[in-house]
């Protein structure tokens, strides 16, 4: 119980702490609109699933070190297949991509499972086998995008019953990061697998002997963080309209902001929601400080000390819960 | 007026990218338009540099002088960016976004020349080291292109390694170091600017010193008449580039758009093997710069600010 | 419960082989290190001579001190994640200080940092209990950040490598790196702490079980602290003989030893959860990769191959490395 | 005494489950050898033996928990290997273990999702166990250690097994809930489903079962009917000899009285964790025996002394100094240490015998230097000599056996010279040959003037090795018997908190 509301109370803190950033975004620069907030959400997208993938694994009592370097993998075989081709074409780009995701993502678990050299260690050496991939399919950033696809993430659409005012704050962005994060996480969260997934992470030993597959479950939950990279991948590749074979920072901003959402490193707890948020508060953070002219390696000092110190903190007050 | 100048750049810690940061400050500066510049300059990719630009979007910058990570990677914030009417100016190198402006080195003509000049020492034969710029960056493909016409004119020049430095000075030097371990011969070396860290490496290993050529960097130029039995050739590539940018954004911002949306400047090769090119070089070098600098700190036509001023790198306001 | 001695029995040679290994776990590396020289002999017959050696060597050697930052912390079931930063901010700072003000209050300014980001650690991971990974992480970032930034304030200045660094780290002397000069009291010092001292005992006692270390009278913090700070300097010192080495000093020098670093632990044998492992391994472990670099540079491999090999190379030697130490 | 329960089901002779012949090889510890078992339909049978002689492995392997080396394993005369703890559930095959398994971040809800075990009947099954007030939505982890169980053994009822397997199920669980255990038990038999139950409690084991198997050093060494003097046989089968009554071993050498100044070591009204006031002292030279049943606040007793744990209230003194311990170096420092009852807390299992032997030394900051090797050869090899550790396994301690592992952990206090050892259960798992060095290795250390205050669960320790008893129950403590009267029916009365007979037993 009071773990319930310690958690679902790091969330809201997150929330306080959204909501007191987008009011300073308002103070500092009073035109910030609709449309810039749509920004903020389209630079969010691939950081939002880059964190989702971590989540699931760090949740599963793991952790995958070749988040950007799949999502690499993805963007490019997505560019690159798209390269050229006809508007249609990329209908059957994208489920391909999300499968070849999921793929790279098993193919962790099963050395891990095979191997039984730590996660650390394997999802290390898949780093560079993955990122060695993207440079095989790509060279060099390049291909394309189908224009629609490229449109999925900009402008907004019409929601039935909604003013204009209030569907123009609700960017396409936010919405297909919605789609794509409930879509997978809701039935995980309620099915028999979620359940082993926060088991294993929990207790392996005893997750093992509640009858949990243990090794099954490991392979699934990278699978999904695949899947979820995968989306990371092709939302770069869509709004980028290229791809890159050299992965960006989206490892660290993963880890950074799976532990800010209040998802404990050693697995078992925390949600996807926490981390989502995190991230979000983590690029307002940057645009604010852009707003302000400030030098945008200072955001990466910040971006630092907020992790740091939320950190210490977190492990602070659990320290003090701990002697109690 | 009082304009307010949004700056994107990519690669930090270059010190042609930061030439181009102080012309960029020193140009807004002499030219008393600009209240205040709002300067995003990190290392980061296409996906990271379309969020600065979406950022100084939100700011409300009058213009945009960037120099572009991918030639097409950033299109859709630049096309937010002049739909809002701000002013979008790419420097160094091109975007394929139409309603954007590019001023910069004539890049294909840059590698051509140099590649030329190196072809021809190298009689025409043998081995060349490759060492490009940032794969992808579009300063790096046009370059390439010119790499590859001179190389089609020497039949018998092979390249026996291709690499990308990144435009990072560590990064190039340990690649040097790396292939000449292995051993493999070769009679020339090509760089896209990343040169006299290359220079110091065949010294430092003793490797037989082959042509070099490079950019118009202080440090290489110095090399070109210092190191014995040093054969180079220096094409310029001015990163004063950047202050060029400023000057032609704040002509648009007045009103005077030039007549075509890409504006070159076309650079010279200097070089080390005759006696009207040592004293070209003599006459360019400049010690008091810092060695990563190309030594053409202004472009004649564009930039109105003094060597004390692109030295002091200070913007509006600072 | 009872213990089968193990003797006279007729065991079947593979176990034996197994056994053997199992007790010298530096065999097999250094079989390794063997075979993947051999195969450069063969692929460019004449490679290896006196010349690719000091130069292997020297290559080696950062990453060495590196990944014995990396050995000491994983001993005790950490990680530093921020090593890379630290290098890359003492070779930046020496380079932008050391012209002014010379190379003795250059190096120390250079080290600065290196302390503060040490300390940081340790009391992130000894006091508050911050997982190694995130903590090391966080500081790494500001430090880059800060780095950055006072990157922008000397501009003007510009950067040179003091010469006492370059001909340490690229000079030769009589056919030996002078790099060897450092490393050689270094690993000397390392393999010293963690064999011979109080110290280097408690790093393995805090890995292997925390709470008999506790309830010997070992107080963790004070261990972690120590070992962190030191993991630090380590690295300043590293990084000041890397931009020795290649005196070219930039934001992001050691950035590419940072994960090579963690192989080489890995490799060399070191457990990422603590308890078990060595600096000797961990030297071989770095030489194994500094040559696997060159041999993937050797078969003119597209730079994709050679990454998807060294991931490869990595998780095989590892997996190997597992069952023959742990299989008995 | 002992008496058979009710009337015999009817007896099939086919087993429902039939294991021979079973071997579990942890490298070169061999857990179980040559283990065999069989159970009828409709039987309790009791698994019985000291311990580590191999019960828990060979639960974990009929469940498929931990693979066996060797031997056949047959249900319903069907050679079955079970690959996991979810296939031997789905033959009718269901386990309490003896460590809990509930997953501990999950609530109770999800943690029955997760076994696919329906809610009604488990709800039912807590009820009837004795529980009345639980939410469906409380964490594991939060849930008390004794609950715990009670929810994975109604866990396991709820999946309506035909063989449920019990290991050490009561040892944690208060006496109400205990007995509410054996009832559901029995009623299991009766509805025609079998039961093997672990337990060390002879009362248990007579109130509900029909045979017993023994294993020793991981053999099935006999097959009894439970019967009336069973009860002898066991415990010979059990320890491979008659026991030898062992009596005086050493305690007349006892030096106390003679020692004169403060008391080496007084505990003043404490109050930590379920302990509420507890004082008492130990003297110079005195082995102080700590009788307490399972879970009175022993643990929580020996922690503070050490300095692992803070007391919320009350005094420690020490040599008639009061002290204060914020960590257990600071309890060293003041010569107070602690060997506690399971080894694996105590022990570097992958570091040398050498090693773990020299911890403490190199603890303190001003021990960091360079370590004086000479000297500490000739230290630890003077305390394994002296504790004849045998180290023919020593490279990694992990290797050792049970009972030289727990000579190491006294032996690194022994070479320390620490001058109060606080030995918490220290002969658990332990053979008899090991306890007896260990119980006259302590009455040598009195002898020298060193204090052990000494907590056991096998109460027959008490005269083998102890001064004094000192007893525990309900928070504080409510008797101190001298050694001549501490047998092990006094102390049984003692520490239930039952008054003092005034007669001596004849
Ligand atoms: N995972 C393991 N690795 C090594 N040895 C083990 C392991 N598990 C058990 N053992 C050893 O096997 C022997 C049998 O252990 P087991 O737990 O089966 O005993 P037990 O009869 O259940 O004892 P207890 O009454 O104490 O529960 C012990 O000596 C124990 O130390
Ligand atoms: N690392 C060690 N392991 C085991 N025993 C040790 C170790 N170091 C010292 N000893 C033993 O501990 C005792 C005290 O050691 P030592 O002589 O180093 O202390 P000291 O320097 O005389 O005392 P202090 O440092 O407290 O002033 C000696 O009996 C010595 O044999
Ligand atoms: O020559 C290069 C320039 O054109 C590029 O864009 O940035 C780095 C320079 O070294
Ligand atoms: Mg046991
Ligand atoms: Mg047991």
């Amino acid at each position: 119980m009071i773990r319930l509301i310690r958690r679902n109370a790091w969330v809201a803190g997150l929330c306080v702490l959204f909501i007191l950033l987008a009011v300073t975004t308002k103070l500092i620069q009073p035109d910030y609109g609709a449309g810039d907030f749509g920004s903020l959400m389209r630079a969010v997208l691939p950081y939002a699933f880059a964190v989702a993938a971590q989540t699931v694994v760090v949740i599963a009592g793991g952790i995958d070190l070749s988040v950007a370097a799949m999502m690499a993998v993805t963007s490019v075989t997505a560019a690159a297949m798209m390269n050229g081709a006809s508007e249609s074409h990329a209908l059957f780009v994208v489920p391909f991509v999300l499968a070849l995701g999921l793929c790279l993502g098993a193919l962790n678990g099963f050395l891990i499972v095979w191997t039984r050299v730590p996660d650390i260690v394997v999802t290390l050496s898949t780093l560079f086998v993955f990122q060695g991939v993207a440079l095989l399919i790509l060279d060099a950033p390049g291909g394309g995008a189908a224009e629609w696809l490229k449109g999925l993430v900009v402008g907004t659409v019409p929601i039935p019953f909604l003013p204009e005012s209030v569907t123009a704050w609700i960017p396409k962005a936010l919405i297909v990061l919605v789609i794509c994060l409930a879509v997978v996480w809701i039935p995980l969260r309620r099915s028999q697998l979620g359940l082993s997934i926060y088991a294993i992470g929990s207790s392996e030993l005893a997750a093992f002997r509640s009858g949990v597959s243990v090794a099954r479950t490991k392979i699934a939950a990278y699978a999904i963080g695949g899947l979820f990279a995968a989306m990371g991948g092709l939302s770069l590749t869509l709004s980028t309209g290229i791809g890159a074979p050299i992965p960006g920072p989206y490892l660290l901003a993963s880890v950074a902001a799976v532990v800010l959402g209040g998802v404990a490193l050693g697995g078992g707890k925390g949600g996807l929601l926490g981390p989502i948020i995190a991230v979000i508060v983590l690029r307002l953070v940057r645009t604010d400080l852009t707003l302000l002219a400030v030098d945008p390696n200072a955001t990466t000092i910040i971006e630092g000390l907020i992790m740091v110190i939320v950190v210490m903190l977190g492990a602070f007050l659990a320290m003090r819960g701990r002697t109690r | 007026k009082e304009y307010t100048i949004g700056i994107s750049n990519t690669v930090q810690g270059n010190g042609w990218r930061e030439e181009m940061i102080c012309a960029m400050k020193a140009q807004a500066l002499a030219s008393g338009e600009v209240s205040k510049l709002n300067i995003a300059h990190r290392n980061t990719d296409a996906a990271g540099q379309l969020e600065d630009v979406r950022n100084l979007i939100s700011a409300g910058v009058d213009a945009i002088v960037v120099n572009p990570a991918d030639p097409a990677g950033i299109n859709a914030a630049l096309k937010e960016a002049t739909d809002k009417g701000i002013v979008v100016v790419a420097v160094d190198q091109a975007v394929t976004e139409p309603s954007a402006y590019v001023i910069s080195n004539n890049q294909e003509e840059y590698a051509y020349l140099g590649a030329k000049w190196l072809f021809q020492q190298m009689g025409g034969k043998g081995g060349v080291v490759y060492m490009r710029g940032a794969a992808g960056a579009s300063a790096d493909s046009d370059r390439d292109k010119g790499f590859k016409r001179a190389l089609a004119e020497f039949p018998d020049v092979k390249v026996v390694h291709e690499v990308f430095t990144g435009w990072q000075q560590d990064q190039g030097k340990q690649q040097i170091l790396d292939f000449s371990a292995t051993g493999t011969p070769y009679q020339g070396i090509w760089t896209s600017g990343i040169d006299n860290v290359i220079v110091d490496a065949l010294v430092e290993s003793q490797a037989p010193l082959v042509p070099v050529v490079g950019a118009d960097n202080a440090g290489f130029v110095g090399q070109l008449t210092s190191v014995e039995g040093l054969k180079g050739a220096a094409v310029t590539n001015p990163g004063s580039i950047g202050g060029a940018g400023v000057a032609l954004a704040l002509q648009i911002l007045d009103g005077k758009k030039p007549d075509s949306k890409l504006v070159l400047v076309n650079p010279e090769l200097w070089e080390n093997a005759t006696d009207e090119g040592k004293a070209k070089l003599k006459a360019a070098a400049d010690p008091s710069l810092s060695p990563e600098w190309p030594v053409s700190i202004s472009i004649p036509g564009w930039t109105t600010y003094t060597k004390d001023q692109i030295v002091a790198c200070k913007g509006p306001g600072e | 419960m009872s213990v089968t001695a193990a003797g006279a029995e007729a065991v079947p040679l593979g176990k034996r082989i197994r056994r053997f290994m199992s007790d010298r776990p530096l065999v097999p590396l250094v079989i390794l290190l063997v075979l993947l020289v051999v195969a450069l002999q063969i692929l460019r017959p004449g490679i290896v001579n006196e010349r690719w050696i000091a130069n292997t060597v020297k290559f080696a050697i950062p990453l060495a001190i590196l990944a014995g930052c990396q050995t000491m912390t994983m001993l005790t079931g950490g990680i530093d994640l921020s090593v890379s930063t630290v290098a890359t901010m003492a070779a930046f700072i020496v380079s932008t200080q050391a012209v002014e003000h010379g190379p003795v209050i250059g190096v120390a300014l250079a080290l600065l940092p290196a302390v503060l980001i040490g300390l940081a650690n340790g009391i992130g991971v000894g006091i508050f209990r911050v997982h190694p990974l995130i903590m090391t992480l966080g500081t790494s970032l500001v430090g880059i950040g800060c780095l950055q930034v006072y990157q922008r304030t000397v501009i003007a200045t510009g950067t040179k490598v003091p010469a006492f660094l370059s001909w340490l780290g690229t000079g030769v002397t009589g056919g030996f790196p002078n790099a060897l000069l450092l490393f050689i009291p270094v690993a000397s010092l390392i393999l010293f702490v963690l064999n011979r001292t109080g110290f280097g005992r408690l790093l393995y006692a805090v890995g292997d079980n925390e709470r008999a270390a506790r309830l010997s009278g070992v107080v963790y913090w004070k261990v972690i602290l120590a070992l962190y700070v030191g993991s630090s300097l380590l690295a300043g010192v590293a990084g000041l003989l890397y931009v020795g080495l290649i005196k070219a000093p930039s934001l992001s020098l050691a950035d590419p030893l940072l994960l090579p670093s963690v192989a080489a632990a890995v490799v060399g044998g070191t457990s990422i959860f603590g308890g078990r492992g060595g600096y000797t391994g961990t030297i071989l472990g770095a030489l194994i990769l500094t040559v696997l670099t060159t041999l993937l540079t050797i078969l003119q491999m597209p730079e994709g191959a050679r990454r998807i090999l060294f991931g490869l190379i990595v998780l095989l030697v590892t997996a190997a490395y597992l069952r023959i130490v742990e299989d008995r | 005494m002992l008496e058979t329960t009710g009337a015999k089901k009817p007896v099939t002779t086919n087993p429902i489950l039939d294991a021979t012949g079973v071997a579990k090889n942890y490298g070169a510890v061999a857990a179980l050898r040559n283990a065999s078992l069989s159970v009828l339909p409709g039987e309790v049978h009791a698994l019985m033996g000291a311990n580590g002689a191999g019960k828990s492995t060979l639960v974990k392997i009929l469940t498929g928990a931990v693979r066996p080396s060797g031997g056949r394993i047959q249900i319903r005369g069907e050679t079955r290997e079970f690959s996991s703890p979810g296939a031997a559930r789905r033959a009718g095959l269901v386990p309490v273990y003896q460590e809990p398994s509930l997953i501990p971040d999950l609530d109770i809800a999800s943690n029955l999702r997760l076994t696919r075990t329906p809610v009604e009947p488990f709800a039912e099954w807590v009820r009837e166990l004795g529980v009345n007030d639980l939410s469906l939505g409380a964490t594991a982890r939060d849930v008390p250690l004794a609950i715990q169980r009670v929810l994975d053994l109604a866990r396991a009822l709820a999946a309506e097994p035909h063989v449920l397997l019990l290991d050490e199920m009561t040892a944690a669980l208060p006496a109400d809930l205990a007995e509410r255990v054996v009832d559901v038990v029995r009623r299991q038999s009766a509805a025609g489903r079998s039961v093997i139950f672990i337990s060390h409690r002879f009362v248990e084991i007579a109130a509900m079962c029909d045979r017993a198997t023994v294993l020793r050093d991981g053999e099935t060494v006999g097959v009894l009917k439970i019967e009336t003097g069973v009860e002898e046989r066991i415990v010979e089968l059990m320890l491979g000899a008659k026991i030898e009554k062992a009596r005086g071993v050493t305690h007349g050498a006892r030096s106390t009285a003679t020692v004169a100044g403060p008391p080496r070591v007084a505990v003043r009204n404490l109050a930590v964790g379920k302990l509420q006031d507890v004082s008492f002292e130990l003297a110079n030279g005195e082995v102080a025996g700590v009788v307490a049943l399972e879970g009175q606040g022993q643990d929580e007793l020996f922690e503070a002394l050490a300095g692992a744990r803070k007391p919320s209230a009350g005094t420690i003194e020490v040599d008639g100094a009061a002290v204060r311990f914020a960590h257990p170096a600071d309890a060293i420092r003041a010569g107070l240490a602690l060997v506690p009852g399971d080894r694996s807390e105590a022990l570097l299992m992958h570091r040398s015998v050498r090693e773990n032997i020299a911890l403490p030394f190199s603890a303190p900051f001003r021990r960091w230097g360079p370590i004086a090797l000479r000297k500490e050869r000739a230290t630890v090899t003077a305390a394994i000599e002296r504790l004849q550790i045998d180290t023919r396994a020593q490279r990694e301690v992990q290797r050792l056996s049970g009972g030289n592992q727990q000579k190491v952990t006294i032996a690194r206090w022994i070479a320390a010279e620490t001058r109060t050892i606080l030995c918490f259960d220290p002969t658990r798992g332990i053979d008899v040959r090991t306890k007896r060095e260990i119980y006259r290795l302590l009455r040598e250390l009195a002898g020298q003037g060193f204090s052990v205050l000494y907590y056991t669960s096998e109460l027959e320790e008490v005269q083998h090795v102890c001064d004094r008893a000192i007893v525990i129950f309900g928070g504080r403590v409510v008797d101190v018997l001298p050694v001549e009267i501490a047998d092990e029916a006094a102390l049984t009365r003692a520490a239930y908190g039952l008054p003092r007979q005034s007669e001596v037993a004849p």
